[in-house]
């Protein structure tokens, strides 16, 4: 079977910045994936390319054997790509159950079903008890986890994360873990934007490195942290050589 | 007119540019400033042309004091931000005309004779209107007053740097809500010039600012939101098109191409002429 | 809403608790209710009307020895004496609230007559809703000819409409030519309300019919912020006569633009209206010498008839200004209103209707140079002639008709 | 110098920093090091007066900074370059910078800053009428703090000046800020790149998760085996 | 939990038919034609704000031209009635079609466009109308139109001894348009509204088409407020362009649901109900004086309900527990 998710050979440029330069990755059908770098290092852009926010100056996306390289962001919802943002978009005057049901509405017409969809996916997120709050009300961690759930409202193929666990308290990055393990055991594939290494490497199959726009390393976690390139990437080309 | 319009939507657009916010009571800062000049010129007999100055050092005044008074209270608002500014200058134009009616009786006036009245310039067989003339320099002259200022002062850097984020201005020691008071001070202080200057050809009342608001909003958006030389220049655009959509439509739809310009400007370029971003 | 409900029931019931009252003491009180704009870009001209209704009524409830209907005694003598009483309402320019006003003035105020409005759209409702309760409408300064030829039978108008204004001016233009006067180009320049458009419709009627030649027909937005394109073209046609319609505002600016771009035309022979009004000749009168105007109403008429000065100073007292053309024909409007109820010993709706259309006042027992005032069957006076003016000396002076003209007209105006 | 004691802040119910303390001495670079969302930035900003700390006290020079305004802290002598730099994009160089000695407003008490600027950074000198929005990465980092010198501070905050910016222009900001502190004044460095902000700093101190996990002069921080710990998370 | 939610939502219908059912009552008790005038529009405007709410409030696009549609509404109508004969009815619905269809081919141009150059958009745009119905002289131009009066009839919807029937046509409007918002409130269309105006991005990204949505929410808004307009025409019996098509009317159509709170389900109402006899009630007793002292009056009102209360009147009825999905 092919992969879920392919980038080939993908250039975004903005103006004179490249911010991506000649990126093809794959995303296997029941992975998660770690794409992870220091900052600038196009991780962002990537992602957005993926999600359908701009199409690439160059390259194609394919996702479940279909060229999306040019589909709008609301097609690819449809098709099974479900995200989060970096900068959290909840809809702010809606209540966390209302926030779901949107995303719940692309395959359930009726309202009923939208809503006990809805409720499921609350119920399995662990926010059922906020259910009636307004999403402007929520701590910035129930934030986060309201975007999961909104994404998995829509039922995925492919859940895409933004940064999710950045900025959390380690308990609540623990909980993030938990959540994203039930995704993938619930069959969804995850492929994750992350800053925060030591709570990523545990967590995902695979780790693709980007660096200046780049596949600097792409593996296992545990061969990624020890690869010299990544060491300078991150901690500066000195104390690489130092290591 | 082309280029009085720029000055009425120059003030306008300085202080949306500075700070986002509308002021839909610009009209009616206007209606202020001619009253001014009449009074100024019906009790101590100073012409128009004079006190333009002393009228606009006034609206100055008041610029600033409505924002303290009011509008930083609007800007704050956390819900509806947009719609309870667009509502609270609404309302304020209303207490203004009101007030105006009170206080000036509905009567129109008019200044009947100024140094500038009724004289006519002609050069090779075009007429020139003197008013006119003269507030087209004027408005060129405050205009390039206003540039001098915005770029060549501090106080004008200071105001630029605040209308490009208003956040990172702390960070060389600039107040933000001195910036905004002056910033509302001088978008009015310039309505008060093109209001002085209007009141030499123009009737006064307390609703006339009504005629003039849309125009200077259509104008301000042509330019594009936030630049104040993009303010200028659709002044012009808005004079000039005017005057020649008179020529090929019934005068009664001139300010149709006006409008017109406006939306087919807007459609190419959704964020005006010389709009950021 | 529920709020509001109980207010609005609270205030029910406190109307209906007023009405035996208000029956009580419909004896010695006659109530007429009053409608202009009092807020909004035309206040003015609701303001001066108030004192003109104010003047009226001091005529009317006080003992003054002018020969005009119900000035001598104090009051209505129809009616025992009775005081009338005046109930003015804004309607703002807008169709709706003059009729909700009508309706209000009608209902709870008990009016047994309505007189207004200056701006003729809401005329139109204004009258329908008197036509409704069947409560007598005098449309005292409207001009619209469209008014009276909707078949109302409770609307009337004492003064004359555009068309007699039309024919008038008309008949003065082929007085002249026959005097050698070269008239044959006109330029029309009236504004895009109802008052404009039927102005003009008017003209270019009758210029047809008699052979003039409009060489411009400009059609301008009231209130707009600036007429220098309009004028360029007035100018570049360059008419014997130019013939606005136009209200005050814009008036001022049409005369501003005129002078600021050097257009003089030969005559200017203005449907009044803003050309009428007082503040136009204080903002632009150095540049009027010798413009025409269409009236109902003349100072003039002071030297034949006395009491029109004393009238008018009564009027000044009160609001600083003469009467001019709308000030003029309020004024008589009411006390032509007031005649009728008076004669009608009742202040029931069909009553004064019938007293009305049963009106005969002889023209010199009125202020205006009208020949009588007589209703035809749809509630027009037909015997109110127009006269033209000419302002001459910071003055008008009558020119036309002949009968009440006192010089002769100065062509071309300086 | 500057003493921040059981600083506080939290963003909308979520505590970013809990009861840190640091001081700095005259003279001295400090760098504050950690990971990412370890809450370096939003220690700045308390100090800084971007932010308002939920508890805790800054003193500087004795006197109290919390609750103040932030354009009154800039006054007082700090000067702060926060992590996303804040230009005025639209602005040209040298009005960038004349911003920054918007508080002074002689011409002769322009020259002393300006002179060091164009020393530290001699490219800004050949770039003065381009608008800030056209510099590259690097250049903005230097324009950034420049316009911070030019308010004549006391105290120069710099958080993560080396975020985005090409490796060798990291190298000449790092040393530009050692000339800072030999000019006179005193710097506190937010980084994330610990490595070469420990070659330049005199004392450190690394964050992880809103708290302090170790503090002591660069030596000592840079053999200690836990920092990789913090960072790589083995 | 759903519980809650299905009670919340009865419970505003069981108000919304008290209310009516109080409402359609009132004229057993109030004969005053005057009150009875204030109450048909106070209805009218309630719903025609209803309805503006429904793009602006609930959509997000903040529309001040909203006089177009109901001129269009007006002028529908009665050229049908007066040029053809056709029967007001459907006129009204033909008006309500022409509108829709018309706001749908202004939102592919207008929708790209943001912020203050949407807002200004539209008001250029019912400007337009107005100045072109002003010099239509087979639509009677500036004159406007008088209805021929032809006697009460249902069948003509036309009633000059009576207003009962022009209030219980505004009342059920004002019920249609609220029942319409209510229905919308919990479906498809309702949750994609509220989530395109929260942020257009998260919308896109959850298969929200959010052009679609946009043009969904105008032509709905378009349609009933033209319906407004027809009624207006009829109860007026006289339009001309001025008085169907001014900007006042667009700001009368906001003014409501701003002051009432935007984007809610009773915000409208609440507005309307205070707002409409608030500014009939100063003209007539305080307006009379020529002084302008109603205009400070509703002025300063303005002012201080938009500064003290962001969130609209509604928010006082809400206090401080969390606002629901009808909220």
């Amino acid at each position: 079977m092919s992969a879920l998710l392919e980038t080939r050979g993908v250039w975004q440029r903005f103006g004179g910045l490249i911010a991506n330069s000649d990126v093809s990755i794959s995303v296997g059908r029941g992975e998660i994936v770690g794409l992870i770098g220091p900052n600038g290092a196009g991780k962002s852009t990537l992602f957005n390319l993926i999600a359908g926010v701009l199409p690439p100056t160059q390259g194609s996306i394919w996702f479940d054997g279909e060229n999306v390289t040019h589909m709008p962001a609301a097609e690819r919802c449809q098709r099974g790509v479900g995200r989060t943002f970096q900068v959290v978009k909840s809809f702010e005057t809606m209540t966390v159950i209302d926030n779901v049901i949107v995303g719940a509405l692309v395959r359930n017409t009726v309202m009923r079903e939208a809503r006990r969809k809805a409720h499921e996916v609350l119920e399995f997120t662990g926010l059922a008890a906020r259910a009636d709050v307004l999403a402007s009300d929520l701590v910035p961690a129930e934030k986060r986890r309201l975007e999961v759930a909104r994404a998995l409202a829509t039922e995925p193929k492919l859940l895409l994360l933004d940064e999710v666990l950045t900025g959390l308290t380690p308990t609540e990055a623990q909980t993030g873990v938990a959540l994203v393990r039930k995704v993938r055991d619930a069959g969804i594939t995850v492929l994750m934007v992350e800053h925060v290494m030591e709570i990523v490497m545990p967590l995902v199959d695979r780790a693709i490195v980007l660096d200046l726009g780049k596949v600097l390393v792409e593996g296992k976690p545990a061969d990624v942290v020890r690869d010299p390139k990544v060491i300078s990437a991150y901690l500066g080309d000195r104390h690489a050589q130092r290591a | 007119m082309g280029l009085l319009y720029g000055l009425i939507a120059v003030g306008l657009a300085l202080i949306f540019g500075l700070m986002d916010v509308t002021n839909f009571a610009h009209g009616e800062f206007l209606m202020i400033a001619m009253y001014l000049s009449f009074f100024l010129f019906a009790f101590f007999a100073i012409d128009p042309l004079l006190s333009a100055p002393l009228v606009a050092a006034a609206l100055f005044v008041f610029g600033a004091v409505v924002y303290l008074l009011i509008v930083r209270f609007a800007m704050r608002a956390k819900a509806n931000a947009g719609m309870v500014q667009i509502f609270t200058t609404f309302g304020l134009a209303i207490v203004m005309r009101g007030l105006a009616q009170y206080f000036f009786t509905p009567d129109y006036r008019s200044i009947p004779q100024s140094w500038l009245g009724g004289k006519t310039i002609s050069v090779a067989g075009i007429f020139l209107p003197e008013p006119q003339l003269v507030g087209a320099l004027v408005s060129i002259a405050a205009f390039a007053g206003l540039y001098f200022f915005i770029h060549r002062t501090d106080f004008g850097r200071a105001l630029e740097a605040t209308r490009e984020d208003p956040g990172a201005v702390a960070l060389v020691g600039i107040d933000k809500n001195r910036v905004f008071a002056f910033g509302w001070g001088l978008g009015a202080a310039l309505v008060g010039l093109a209001g002085a200057i209007m009141a030499v050809f123009f009737y006064i009342y307390p609703d006339v600012g009504a005629s003039f608001a849309l125009i200077a909003y259509v104008t301000v958006a042509l330019g594009g939101f936030g630049s104040v030389f993009g303010a200028f220049a659709g002044g012009i655009i808005v004079g000039l098109v005017e005057a020649v959509t008179a020529l090929v439509l019934p005068p009664s739809l001139k300010s149709v191409g006006i409008y017109a310009v406006y939306l087919l400007v807007v459609f190419i370029r959704p964020r005006g002429l010389f709009g950021s971003m | 809403m529920t709020i509001t409900r109980r207010d609005v029931l609270l205030g029910a019931t406190a109307t209906a608790a007023l009405v035996p009252l208000a029956a009580r003491a419909q004896t010695s009180e006659v109530v007429i209710g009053v409608i202009y704009p009092f807020s909004g870009g035309s206040a003015q001209q609701g303001v001066d009307a108030q004192k003109a209704y104010e003047t009226a009524l001091e005529v009317i409830n006080k003992d003054t020895d002018f020969d005009l209907p119900l000035a001598k005694g104090e009051g209505l003598p129809g009616l025992g004496g009775a005081k009338i009483r005046l109930v003015f309402a804004d309607h703002q320019a807008d169709p709706q609230k003059g009729r909700a006003e009508a309706e209000r003035l009608i209902t709870q105020e008990k009016v047994c007559a309505i007189i207004g409005t200056y701006q003729s759209a809401v005329a139109v409702t204004v009258s329908q809703i008197c036509e409704r309760y069947q409560v007598p409408f005098v449309s005292a300064d409207n001009s619209s000819p469209s008014l009276h030829r909707r078949g109302l039978k409770y609307y009337f108008r004492a003064a004359p409409h555009d068309e007699m204004y039309s024919a008038a001016m008309f008949d003065f233009f082929d007085a002249m030519k026959k005097k050698g006067t070269k008239i044959e180009t006109l330029s029309l320049f009236h504004e895009d309300t109802i008052f404009g458009t039927d102005s003009g419709n008017a003209q270019t009627k009758i210029a047809g019919e008699r052979g003039y030649k409009i060489v411009t027909d400009i059609k301008y937005r009231a209130n707009s912020p600036s007429l220098s394109a309009e004028v360029q073209q007035l100018k570049t046609a360059n008419a014997d006569v130019l013939m606005p319609s136009s209200y005050t505002t814009d008036g001022i600016l049409l005369v501003k633009t005129m002078a600021e771009l050097g257009y003089k035309p030969n005559a200017i022979v203005a449907q009044d209206a803003g050309f009428s009004e007082k503040a136009l000749y204080d903002a632009v009168g150095d540049k009027l010498e010798g413009v025409i105007s269409r009236g109902t109403f003349s100072l003039d008429l002071a030297q034949k008839r006395p009491m029109v000065g004393k009238i008018n100073e009564m009027f000044k007292s009160r609001s600083g200004k003469d009467f001019n053309d709308l000030t003029s024909r309020q004024f008589m409007g009411l006390i032509i209103l007031a005649d009728a109820i008076s004669r009608a010993k009742s202040t029931d709706g069909e009553k004064i209707r019938d007293a009305l259309a049963a009106t005969d006042i002889p023209g010199e027992k009125t202020i205006m140079p009208w020949k009588r005032v007589k209703f035809d069957e749809m509630g027009q006076n037909n015997d109110a002639d127009p006269v033209l003016l000419q302002y001459v000396g910071g003055k008008f002076v009558t020119i036309f008709p002949p009968q009440a003209a006192i010089a002769e007209a100065i062509w071309p105006m300086k | 110098m500057l003493s921040a004691r059981e600083i506080t802040t939290a963003y909308q119910g979520l505590v970013a920093i809990s009861a840190v303390s640091i001081e700095v001495q005259k003279g001295e670079i400090v760098c504050v090091a950690g990971a990412n969302g370890a809450g370096k930035s939003t220690l700045l900003k308390s100090i800084a007066g971007a932010e308002r700390p939920r508890s805790g006290t800054v003193t500087f020079d004795g006197k109290r900074l919390d609750g103040m305004a932030q354009h009154h802290i800039t006054a007082t002598g700090i000067a702060y370059v926060p992590e996303n730099r804040r230009l005025f994009p639209r602005l040209s160089v040298r009005d960038n910078l004349r911003l920054g000695s918007y508080l002074y407003r002689g011409e002769a008490d322009r020259e002393g800053p300006l002179d060091l600027v164009f020393n530290l950074f001699p490219r800004l000198s050949e770039r003065l009428e381009q608008r800030a929005e056209t510099l590259s990465g690097g250049e903005q980092q230097m324009l950034a703090i420049g316009r911070a010198l030019m308010t004549r501070p006391r105290l120069l905050m710099l958080d993560e000046p080396s975020q985005g910016i090409m490796p060798k222009l990291v190298d000449e900001i790092f040393q530009a800020v050692k000339r800072i502190r030999d000019a006179g004044m005193t710097v506190l460095i937010v980084e994330q790149r610990m490595a070469e902000c420990l070659e330049i700093a005199d004392r450190a101190y690394i964050l992880q998760t809103g708290r302090v996990l170790m503090q002591g002069p660069s030596a000592e921080i840079k053999g200690n085996p836990d920092v990789r710990k913090a960072y790589l998370g083995l | 939990m759903d519980k809650n939610f299905a009670a919340r939502r009865r419970r505003d219908l069981v108000i919304a038919a008290v209310l009516a059912g109080l409402a359609a009552l009132a004229p057993l008790f109030i004969k005053d034609v005057y009150v009875q005038n204030i109450l048909i529009l106070t209805l009218m405007y309630a719903a025609l704000s209803q309805s503006w709410n429904i793009l602006s409030g609930y959509c997000g696009q903040i529309s001040l031209g909203h006089a177009l549609y109901f001129g269009i509404g007006a002028y529908t109508t009665e050229l049908l009635f007066t040029k053809f004969g056709v029967l007001p009815w459907f006129g009204m619905l033909g008006g309500g079609v022409i509108a829709a269809v018309i706001a749908m081919g202004l939102g592919y141009p207008f929708f790209r466009l943001r912020g203050h150059y949407f807002v200004i958009a539209t008001i250029v745009i019912a400007e337009i109308g107005l100045l072109l119905f002003q010099n239509w002289e087979w639509a009677g131009a500036a004159m406007g139109i008088t209805i021929p009066i032809r006697g009460d009839s249902w069948l003509k919807f036309q009633f000059l001894r009576t207003k009962l029937p022009y209030f219980y046509f505004a009342l059920a409007l004002c019920c249609l348009a609220w029942f319409v918002t209510w229905w919308l409130e919990d479906s498809k269309w309702g949750f994609w509204w509220r989530a395109v105006k929260d942020n257009p991005e998260a919308a896109e990204s959850l298969g929200v088409v959010v052009f679609n949505s946009k043009m969904g929410a105008a032509a709905v808004s378009a349609f009933l407020v033209a319906i407004g307009g027809a009624f207006y025409a009829q109860f007026l019996a006289y339009i001309d362009p001025e008085s169907v098509m001014g900007f006042q009317f667009s700001l009368l159509m906001a003014l409501p649901a701003v002051l009432g709170g935007i984007g809610t389900l009773w915000g409208p109402v609440l507005g309307a109900a205070i707002l409409i006899p608030m500014t009939e009630l100063t003209r007539s007793y305080i307006g009379g004086s020529g002084r302008g002292v109603d205009l400070i009056v509703y002025g300063a009102l303005i002012v201080a309900i938009s500064l003290a209360l962001p969130r609209g009147l509604v928010s006082l009825f809400s206090r401080a527990k969390p606002k629901g999905a009808t909220r």
